[in-house]
């Protein structure tokens, strides 16, 4: 895939908005594209995202379905396997226990398992997070079952910018590729060019340098990852935080140039804890950079339970820049 | 299955407890006192009164995301409620669950479920308990248009009738899955018509009329409870509010005419119109009835105000057993 | 729709394939040869060969676990179907799909399934490229009587059905879900009866008699062309061997009589008749068939004997493109 | 639950015979115990787990399901709820995907969200693993995604004499257990006593003592692993094995006490490396002991890819001995 990384504009839009300007010149430039989903067409989406995409581009290509999460992600298999480039909205990411199948052994897998004669150029948008007291059914991060699937591609916008520039890889990729967004970033604003843009997937970026202390994060995390470096400034540490907006594949590189120069690190996502990718990530640190590690790799996350619909409790739940801060004093002694 | 005076003067209270907490609850919300996502009964009332008038605390429902009418109607406590929609410790859930999640254990109420579809299969299991005891009881199952389409609906369905459980489904028919009509979702004009396809009788009914849902609910429950398996009851009916709150996120999927429309079919107007008429209770008793509620909503709101935000130390309690 | 004596031969010949290569591989699994499971159509030829004589490459089919039948009504070829289920590199999926997964994009045969009720959904969505391109193609979903209790054939009639899709579904109902009955698995005896709830005719057809079923399948594929949308059509049938292999776990859960019985209305003896009798085909050309498919089957394994196994060193290719 | 070690018989069982025993004392001990699945009853499943548990207990007891593995979990939950202790039989763990709400959703959430006024005693019994030429749908090891979602636990025998005390464990805990089994272990022999005792849940055990490097496994890598050690210990690396027997609860003290002790560790397992639970334990191994580990934590898992069917490509695809071999000898320098 072409990386076109054009110089921004002082242009500001939300993070919903540039999901909205993604699907609209994904639609515009591929023929053979279209969005399916629950309530995507006539009410544009329960978030927003597609707004006006139904009168632009008319009901052929603009979809709402039943509320039929394996139908709609096997409209996706059988479309994609077929020569279309679907665009699947699964609306909260909590559902995606509904489509598992679909996902884990057909998605993923058809490529490979007919020995390559078949290709997905499928592209998933779903939601993820917790901070709206949603509750337990409606605020995960299961990001960890999709990586885990050889087949899938992950990209964590965390955003505008990324959230368009992802969402267009995603569509020009002949794979299928999960964009996971986030609900408490919707409002969000940043700089967006107008045009047509990639983010190319599998590339960390550093949002932050830092010489003392590296923080691998992403999605929402990003922000809270960038003020908890804020606060561990004035603490004497510099923290460098890499945003790695792929998890999968996952460029570990940055992140293990980042760990030798700084040699301490720390993985932040808002996904539970335990059995994260935190896990994972931590895992590859430690073997990849076990030498110039003076602490060991730590890990925010969620706690182990489901998600509260109390707003005290449920903030008491979340990562937040707080919580970095206190476990990277801890695990640094500032 | 004729109603008894006292059977329908039961079922207008349980729909003007429905309608007036319900009411309050949607203006809680829009004064910004109830956190997340609220999803309101008002409208279809008739619906969860007429069933649940047949059921004991041993009987058992699975409800949906538009759950408090279900739990009210079954005999929830406003205070209860209240303090849970509010996210506080004297909540049914003490907090944790919220609008979406609300429950009662203790009065077979299998909670509301965020998941669309999901409560049919655990009513399948409910009613699975019941045959294997032989207790006698049923379980009911109430769903939406728009869950029919779910997997899960059809997979409880064609169990139960496998099985013969002690189960009745309940479709809520209010014509709309969210903002997505029912033309633009199924192919069908009534959910009923699946039934055949499982083995089941499948019965059409104005979900408007409480004396009409009264009647087809007792047959279904009668059944259920004799042993000859599970039916598909669909009640036609409308939500007065929007699908989340009271005016939702402002589009335009419904015209005003089909609203008023509907509205002018009021349950509980057309309900209090015919009592009255029939001089089963007197306009002065309806009213009543319905200042009795106010108050205990009122009260139940008051409980909930003065209970305390759960305990950030109890994050980690009853994850487990 | 009357098929003519090309067609009519058409099918004898596509339904003997089917059966002697089936035969085959049924004896090289229990002399070894074969790695992993092997879920064989002996008995259900008439279903797949009266369905696929109605379409071209450019029209899809999704199958099931059981897909020989399938792809080789299709179009499928002998070498390359043996090396895969043998696992060798010149398999149609390289050796790494094998049985289960056995595949040819070229003619459209989106695959076997290892996943019960995978198929239709997948078909949902080859049938919306049909209507989306209006390439006048038509796709066409094999499932099984126990495959029809999965919320995924639900989900995907009922799409189907309301996008008035060209696509059909065949229920191949040969009684038994692996080893449980039909009537252990839903309470119908007709899973036609289900097309009704989504709006879609339902049709049932004796699916040991080809002629039926090209016939019943003609209608329906000439109403998805046509874009007035689905039809379910089931075929009874049955499967002369176990759910696995030849003699499978040697389970008792269906009589001799009962098999005796179906064996007596052997779909391929029954046609052969026919066409001899009409002097369709002589007695001589059917064996010439027979032998030359023989020989085709022949030539396939020793091919697929002959064809190496896959480089270990592929295998990380073709997770990704 | 009271812990009951029995001292071991001199009677050998396989492992599929240890789960038919386990699964009849459980339906002996508890009437309200239940046994539903496909094919459970008639067939008495086709791994034949509950061969004669339909003649001994009645179809009331033991009973065949339609093809609706969404269905069927959601009729044990709702089952758990109401009073009921059910055994659910998922066939083959793979299809997991296909009731992966109710899993996620219901099973493991439900009491949390009713605030604990729910509990649900389910035993899930289900079947992992590659080996047997399945191919890519039939052969998952998927723990993974059950270990990450609060509420659940998840156990992995990989003895007879572990498979039926930890079935036996799962049945009287009156949370949901997932006891995931392994299909190349199947006709395994060990001792296993003829009473009913349990394997607590939750505790690892040492199955074979080591002072210079620790693998943390679990399921059939055991016994890879014991190869394993057998030939290192020739290379004079004394390997120390611990079967970790359950997930979730994880039993991290004897894998930090093991370490502490060995300096050097290794985690292996079947399932695709990447993603996980190898993972999560290097990082707590190495969050909790950094320092006393004198090399990286390794991993051995699974390539990236699905799981292929033709036999000697499937065959590269497992972890084995020599690879674990292999690994250790990079790891440990010998
Ligand atoms: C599995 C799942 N898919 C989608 C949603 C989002 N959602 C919540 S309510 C709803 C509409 C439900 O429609 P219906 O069943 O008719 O019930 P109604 O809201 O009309 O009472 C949808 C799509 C969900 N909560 N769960
Ligand atoms: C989702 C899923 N559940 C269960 C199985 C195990 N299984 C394989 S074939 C089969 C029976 C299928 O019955 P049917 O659909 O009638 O097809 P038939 O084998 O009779 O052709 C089952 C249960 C599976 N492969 N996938
Ligand atoms: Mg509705
Ligand atoms: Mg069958």
């Amino acid at each position: 895939m072409a990386e076109s990384k054009t110089q921004p504009e002082a242009r500001e839009l939300t993070y919903v908005a540039a999901i909205n300007e993604a699907v609209r010149a994904v639609l515009t430039e591929q023929p053979d594209a279209f969005v399916a989903g629950e309530d995507v067409a006539g009410a544009g989406s329960v978030f927003g995202y597609y707004k006006g995409l139904l009168e632009e581009f008319g009901a052929e290509r603009v979809i709402d379905t039943p509320i039929s999460e394996e139908g709609i992600v096997g409209l996706g298999v059988g479309a994609a396997a077929t020569g279309l480039r679907p665009i699947i909205d699964i609306m909260f990411m909590d559902f995606m226990g509904e489509c598992m199948d679909e996902i884990t052994n057909q998605m993923a897998k058809m490529r490979y398992m007919f020995g390559g004669t078949a290709y997905l150029p499928i592209t998933v948008l779903t939601m993820s997070g917790a901070g709206i007291s949603m509750a337990a059914q409606h605020s995960q991060s299961l990001e960890a079952w999709l990586c885990h699937l050889p087949g899938l591609k992950v990209v964590m916008p965390a955003t505008p910018y990324d959230a368009k520039g992802l969402i267009i890889s995603a569509s020009r990729d002949d794979n299928p590729v999960f964009v996971v967004l986030n609900k408490m970033s919707l409002g969000m604003k940043g700089e967006v060019p107008e045009d047509s843009y990639t983010v190319p997937i599998g590339e960390a970026s550093i949002v932050r340098p830092g010489e003392n202390f590296t923080i691998v994060t992403y999605s929402r995390m990003v922000h809270e990852s960038v003020k908890a470096a804020e606060a561990l400034s004035s603490l004497g540490v510099e923290t460098e935080v890499v945003d790695l907006r792929s998890l999968q594949p996952l460029d570990t590189n940055v992140v293990i140039e980042s760990v030798k120069r700084t040699h301490r690190a720390m993985v932040v996502h808002e996904a539970v804890r335990f059995g994260g990718m935190g896990g994972e990530i931590a895992a590859q640190i430690q073997e990849l950079a076990f030498d110039y590690l003076d602490a060991p790799v730590a890990r925010v996350g969620a706690p182990f339970s489901p998600v509260p619909f109390s707003p005290q409790l449920e903030q008491s739940y979340i990562p937040n820049a707080d919580k970095i801060v206190a476990e990277a004093r801890t695990l640094l002694d500032v | 299955m004729q109603p008894s005076d006292d059977v329908l003067r039961d079922i207008h209270r349980r729909m003007v407890r429905i309608r007036i907490f319900e009411q309050e609850a949607g203006k809680l919300m829009e004064a910004g006192k109830i956190p997340g996502a609220l999803h309101l009964y008002v409208g279809e009332e008739a619906v969860a009164a007429g069933v649940m008038v047949h059921l004991s605390d041993a009987d058992q429902i699975t409800s949906t995301h538009r759950g408090h009418g279900h739990l009210i109607a079954k005999g929830g406590e406003f205070h209860k409620m209240f303090a849970e929609i509010f996210g506080r410790v004297d909540g049914y859930c003490k907090g944790k669950g919220g609008s979406m999640h609300i429950s009662d254990m203790q009065i077979g109420m299998l909670g509301a479920n965020g998941i669309v579809g999901a409560g049919p299969p655990i009513a399948v299991g409910a009613a699975f308990t019941n045959k294997f005891k032989k207790s006698g009881n049923v379980a009911v199952s109430f769903f939406g248009d728009g869950a029919s389409n779910e997997g899960s609906v059809h997979e409880a369905a064609n169990m139960a009738a496998l099985y013969k459980l002690p189960i009745v489904f309940i479709c809520e028919n209010n014509g709309y899955g969210e903002y997505t009509p029912q033309a633009h979702h199924q192919a069908i004009v009534d959910v009923a018509d699946r039934a055949r396809g499982y083995g089941m009788p499948g019965v059409v009914v104005d979900g408007m009329d409480a004396v009409a849902v009264y009647e087809a609910a007792g047959e279904a429950i009668k059944r259920a409870r004799a042993g000859e398996g599970p039916t598909l009851l669909e009640c036609k009916t409308y939500r007065f509010f929007d699908h989340v709150g009271v005016r939702g996120m402002g589009l335009s999927y419904r015209s005003d005419d089909e609203l008023a429309k509907w509205q002018q079919r009021d349950p509980i107007t057309l309900f209090e119109a015919t009592l009255i008429e029939q001089n089963i209770v007197s306009a002065e008793e309806a009213k009543v009835v319905h200042d009795k509620v106010e108050a205990e909503v009122q009260a139940g709101i008051e409980f909930a105000e003065a209970s305390p935000m759960p305990d950030p130390a109890a994050l980690l309690d009853d994850v487990y057993k």
